[in-house]
């Protein structure tokens, strides 16, 4: 199971989750929108780590942004031999513009790992997952993940244009079949990517979804796992403030056993059951 | 060695740092040993459940943040089920927050919390009063007695009043409050702000308006720890904006016996680690025996704080 | 071109921005041509001299500033003399900033006043009423009222009440100010708080006590301007931490007509002037072409504000 | 009269006090205690200066010190053909911290020139300074003045200790007669300098004492003035915000017939009469 350590049974639990200041290795850009930062990890940081979770970084000053509460980041990568933590953002506001100008030797602060990981359950053999954008740095370590169980997964990535697409030779490398759909190219429509995942099921078949944020992906792949019985995985973002799941802040509806719940993106989340998020 | 041992109305906390209600919970234990801490707080629970505010909950205004979280809750049943035992693994005192939309109310919960395990009760008073116009008991004097009166006599318990920086008579509600039969106050809660994203014309927090914590309440509280200390006689526990163990001594030096960490914990969550640890150093540094010798120290040169306020005042 | 003229109970302002009182003089020309600003707006006096404030009267904390001045004051006859003519030369409307210890000390120079070249009255009620217990008068409506209707009756000029924020009753008060009589709303003055030199243990403002200004009060400000557009029927002027115009546009979105700019002044003596040719520029870009158009825009979904603020009272 | 520029008799002041972004060009140590911040500054502001003025500075941030209110700092020196403004500085707190990581090429906001700098009389000829510490550095461009005018200085300058002596070879260059005094020499104490300056006025005679803001000097100034029948001027320094005159948070207490008077710092001083100042 891909989650946080529980409490332990004796009583108190014991620190799992690490608050550390990591030197940077690398922040270079992935292509015109995206910057891949790296940074030294200790291993006990590391071993912790699990495709799904996050790191919520406390992003330095940088003239007139002055950040001041955390950012969440997805794990884009976790690699112990190499002793690394890898993240993959998008310059959006203050935090991340903050976070573009850290170079190579300067140190970053962060708290993780955190949150519940992707689940791939012992009967998911063939795996999808359709991603956008930032989603595919959520979701690219579990093609890492799903490479090591030996389990099959197609990697369907869209972006507006194809010079956007990102991660499609990480996935590739890791034995994924990689169906790439873009808005310039009119593939990325809702239509097209029913007829798309229509095929797959009839052929060899699909076993489990795997999304990340997007209303609209979110509803087709909830149409078809119902129709095909397929269950799925989707992560969400929300504001944070603690990042663990102190300050209630980071709350989403979910449907459970009928009635509407608030879940704590940040510590039930951010990976939830595909069937029970709600669109927003 | 220092003695960082400090008395709230009987109760000894071995240090005067605790966390804040609502900015500190169980998964906090996850990140270091929360054992070390002066007592342990609980986020504010209801009698009965709550869903809390529409998102979003949170956002940051200048170095500091707003919040409209609105007092989730599961009730009373699963807090005493599930929360309080955890705690019991600690020698730490737990210090229990609650409220109530209706002075009954907020009394009969605090005949329930008043369980083993339970060291203390801090009691919400910032939270509003349905029963007269929706106004925080703790921004009158006199909703702040009425509601302190039913409360001690719900509990045996050490009762904490937890006050409101929404008000222009601090001084005036910290005596009800005392009068009430509060045997500590605790100074203080959020400050109602607002922010407005001028991009989307839309209030940055989903409920509108939220409450101001972080460094730009800091000189608020500790004024109005100040006032409390000089204007009653029960120990006072400094909240608001409170990062560094230098923060925590204004607030000692101010008239406060021990403080609560809030906002800090989400910006640097072992915060509270690190504002014991630097504390016992400036302690040993300075060659202060305890920190008791610092509660209330401020050279004040004997001002009325009456005449002080009316001449402050802009 | 874009329209920044905004209308304030029959006074048209060329523009949004004024000086807010007691961080602007005729010191300020000297560093660029004041006739620029929607308004001039003098620090506050009083009838007789008054000395102010023991030093020091500033201090900072966390990125903003405490100050304990205390309205010293030449007294109304040298301000008469000295001050209005010095004005007399620009077209940019005059608002006199006056206050009183009680009621009717305070009608008196506010008669006084309402001379030729004087173009509104701001009334600073958050000043304290020696009367009373020595709260400032906008702490509770009914002083707020009372000095309100006695105000009204001493001059025929518009009067600019000037709210405070030490207090938890706002709408209450802002009601209170309009049907005692005033024009327009000036919110707010500052915050009552203070800071401590941990080192000589001392406060660090001589007076012990002061008002927090500067960016740590613009959510507060601006939760309070919104409150009051909706409270009454009258211009609200906002003012607390206004320092770009983006700041500016969000107390607009929120329901202010103009805003005051004050401690902004102190960290960039041209604030204004960048404010106002800011504005401009955003007006053009976004084409809105008033800037009438932004008041009060904020998408709030018909909450009625007393549910919000009761749910967001932690 | 070297003061500011009174509003102007048409009517509305013109702008004599500007608010300018400037280019370091040097920061540099001049013993253990002291900088030299070198900034280059436009000609209608270098025109405009006067010896006892000051500009009010906006320190930059520099990591957790982070200065609001600008900083006030004494005119060390204004060199209007090489185009440069000088001041003398010692690390304080915050704003003196911030002020020390400044490089070349790095902008500092500056406003000014700000306050009523130094008065010498017609028939003042022969002044002495007694300055020690910072103090050096605000009387510093008297010298540079009184040369300008052909008038005769002494400087006693004092210090801790010999090596902490400062503008002693400036003060020379400028053909003052220079007189050094230290603690550790035991030369400085107010006897010392007694006897010291009832020798210069026995001698060639004394037209105006100059000093700043140190209590004991001040006293002696005084005594020795009114026994003499010496004029003087001393600048004083307090807390400020505005540095305009707007705010009247800069006030000092000041004998004026009779009568105490509250006088701001940034407007009606610096610069002072000797005579009027109280002790503090
Ligand atoms: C679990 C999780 C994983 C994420 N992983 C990634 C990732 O791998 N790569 C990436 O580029 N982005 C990711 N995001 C989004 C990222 O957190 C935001 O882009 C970032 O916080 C924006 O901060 P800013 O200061 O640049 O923008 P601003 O808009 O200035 O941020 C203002 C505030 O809003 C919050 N905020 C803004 N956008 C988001 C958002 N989408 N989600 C949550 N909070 C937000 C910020 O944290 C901050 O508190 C993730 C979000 C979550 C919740
Ligand atoms: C007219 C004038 C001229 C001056 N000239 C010089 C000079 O040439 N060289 C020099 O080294 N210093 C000079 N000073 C003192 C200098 O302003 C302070 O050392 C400096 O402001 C300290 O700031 P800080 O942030 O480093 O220290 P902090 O102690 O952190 O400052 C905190 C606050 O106190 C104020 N403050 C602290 N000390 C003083 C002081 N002595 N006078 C006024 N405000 C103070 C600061 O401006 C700031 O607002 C002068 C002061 C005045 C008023
Ligand atoms: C996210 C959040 C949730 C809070 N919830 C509660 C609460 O449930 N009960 C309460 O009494 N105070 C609550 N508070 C207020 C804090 O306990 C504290 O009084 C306030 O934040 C000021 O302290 P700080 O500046 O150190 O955060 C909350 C504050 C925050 C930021
Ligand atoms: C130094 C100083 C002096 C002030 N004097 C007055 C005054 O005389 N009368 C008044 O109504 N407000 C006075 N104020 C309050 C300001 O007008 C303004 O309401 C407050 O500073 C908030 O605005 P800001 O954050 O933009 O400074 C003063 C503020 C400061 C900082
Ligand atoms: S961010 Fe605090 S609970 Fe999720
Ligand atoms: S610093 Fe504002 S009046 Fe002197």
């Amino acid at each position: 199971m891909l989650t946080q350590n529980p409490p332990m049974a004796s009583g108190r639990p014991q620190p799992t989750v690490f608050e550390r200041d990591l030197a940077v290795r690398a922040n270079q850009p992935v292509n015109g929108e995206y910057m891949r930062l790296v940074v030294e990890a200790p291993p006990e940081m590391l071993a912790r780590c699990r495709a799904g979770q996050f790191f919520h970084l406390l992003c330095p000053s940088a003239g007139t942004d002055q950040p001041y509460l955390r950012r969440p980041m997805s794990i884009y990568g976790f690699y112990p031999q190499e002793g690394t933590l890898h993240f993959l953002y998008k310059v959006a506001g203050a935090g991340t513009r903050a976070l573009f100008h850290l170079a190579p030797g300067d140190r970053l602060n962060v708290l993780g790992p955190l949150g519940r990981g992707f689940h791939i359950a012992e009967d998911w053999q063939r795996l999808v997952l359709l991603a956008r954008g930032v989603g595919l740095a959520t979701l690219a370590p579990l093609a890492l993940e799903a490479h090591r169980l030996g389990r099959h997964l197609t990697a369907i990535c869209s972006a507006r244009r194809p010079d956007l697409l990102m991660s499609v030779d990480y996935f590739r490398h890791l034995g994924a079949d990689v169906i790439t759909v873009t808005d310039a190219e009119g593939t990325s429509d809702v239509a097209h990517l029913e007829s798309l995942l229509e095929g797959l099921i009839a052929g060899a078949g699909v076993d489990a979804f795997y999304t990340c944020g997007s209303n609209r992906l979110l509803a087709l792949l909830q149409r078809m796992g119902k129709r095909h019985g397929i269950p799925g995985q989707i992560a969400l973002e929300q504001q944070m403030a603690c990042g663990l799941g102190m300050c209630h802040c980071c709350v989403r509806p979910f449907r459970k056993d009928g009635a509407t719940v608030q879940l704590r993106v940040c510590r039930e989340g951010p990976v939830f059951d595909m069937q029970e998020a709600m669109p927003w | 060695m220092v003695d960082l041992s400090v008395d709230i109305a009987g109760l000894t906390l071995k240090n005067p740092v605790m966390p804040a209600s609502g900015t500190f919970s169980e998964e906090l234990a996850e990140v270091f040993d929360i054992e070390c801490l002066g007592a342990h707080v609980t986020k504010t629970i209801t009698r009965g459940f709550r869903d809390g505010n529409p998102t979003p909950r949170v956002c940051e205004v200048g170095g500091s943040m707003l919040n409209s979280i609105g007092i989730p809750s599961k009730g009373v049943a699963a807090f005493l089920e599930k929360v309080v035992p955890f705690y019991r693994d600690y020698e730490t005192p737990l210090v229990v927050s609650i409220s109530g939309n209706t002075a009954d109310e907020f009394a009969a919960l605090c005949a329930e919390v008043s369980v083993e395990g339970v060291a203390a009760i801090e009691v919400n008073i910032s939270c509003p009063n349905i029963e007269e116009d929706g106004k925080a008991f703790a921004i009158r004097p006199s909703s702040t007695y009425e509601v302190m009166r039913k409360l001690r006599r719900a509990t045996r318990l050490p009762l904490w009043a937890k006050l409101t920086p929404n008000t222009g008579e601090t001084p005036e509600v910290a005596r009800a409050a005392e009068e009430g039969g509060a045997d500590a106050l605790v100074v203080a809660n959020t400050l109602l702000a607002m922010a407005i994203d001028i991009r989307t014309r839309r209030p940055k927090l989903g409920n509108l308006m939220g409450g101001l914590s972080g460094p730009s309440l800091k000189p608020i509280a500790l004024r109005m720890a100040y006032q409390c200390a000089k204007a009653t006689g029960i120990p006072v526990i400094g909240c608001g904006g409170i990062a560094t163990a230098e923060d925590v001594v204004e607030f000692l030096i101010a008239g406060a016996t021990a403080v609560q960490v809030g906002t800090a914990t989400f910006i640097n969550p072992t915060a509270m680690l690190t504002i014991i640890a630097d504390l016992e150093r400036y302690l040993e540094r300075e060659g202060i025996a305890s920190v008791r010798d610092l509660i209330g120290t401020v050279i004040d040169g004997e001002q009325k704080a009456g005449v002080v306020f009316m001449e402050a005042a802009p």
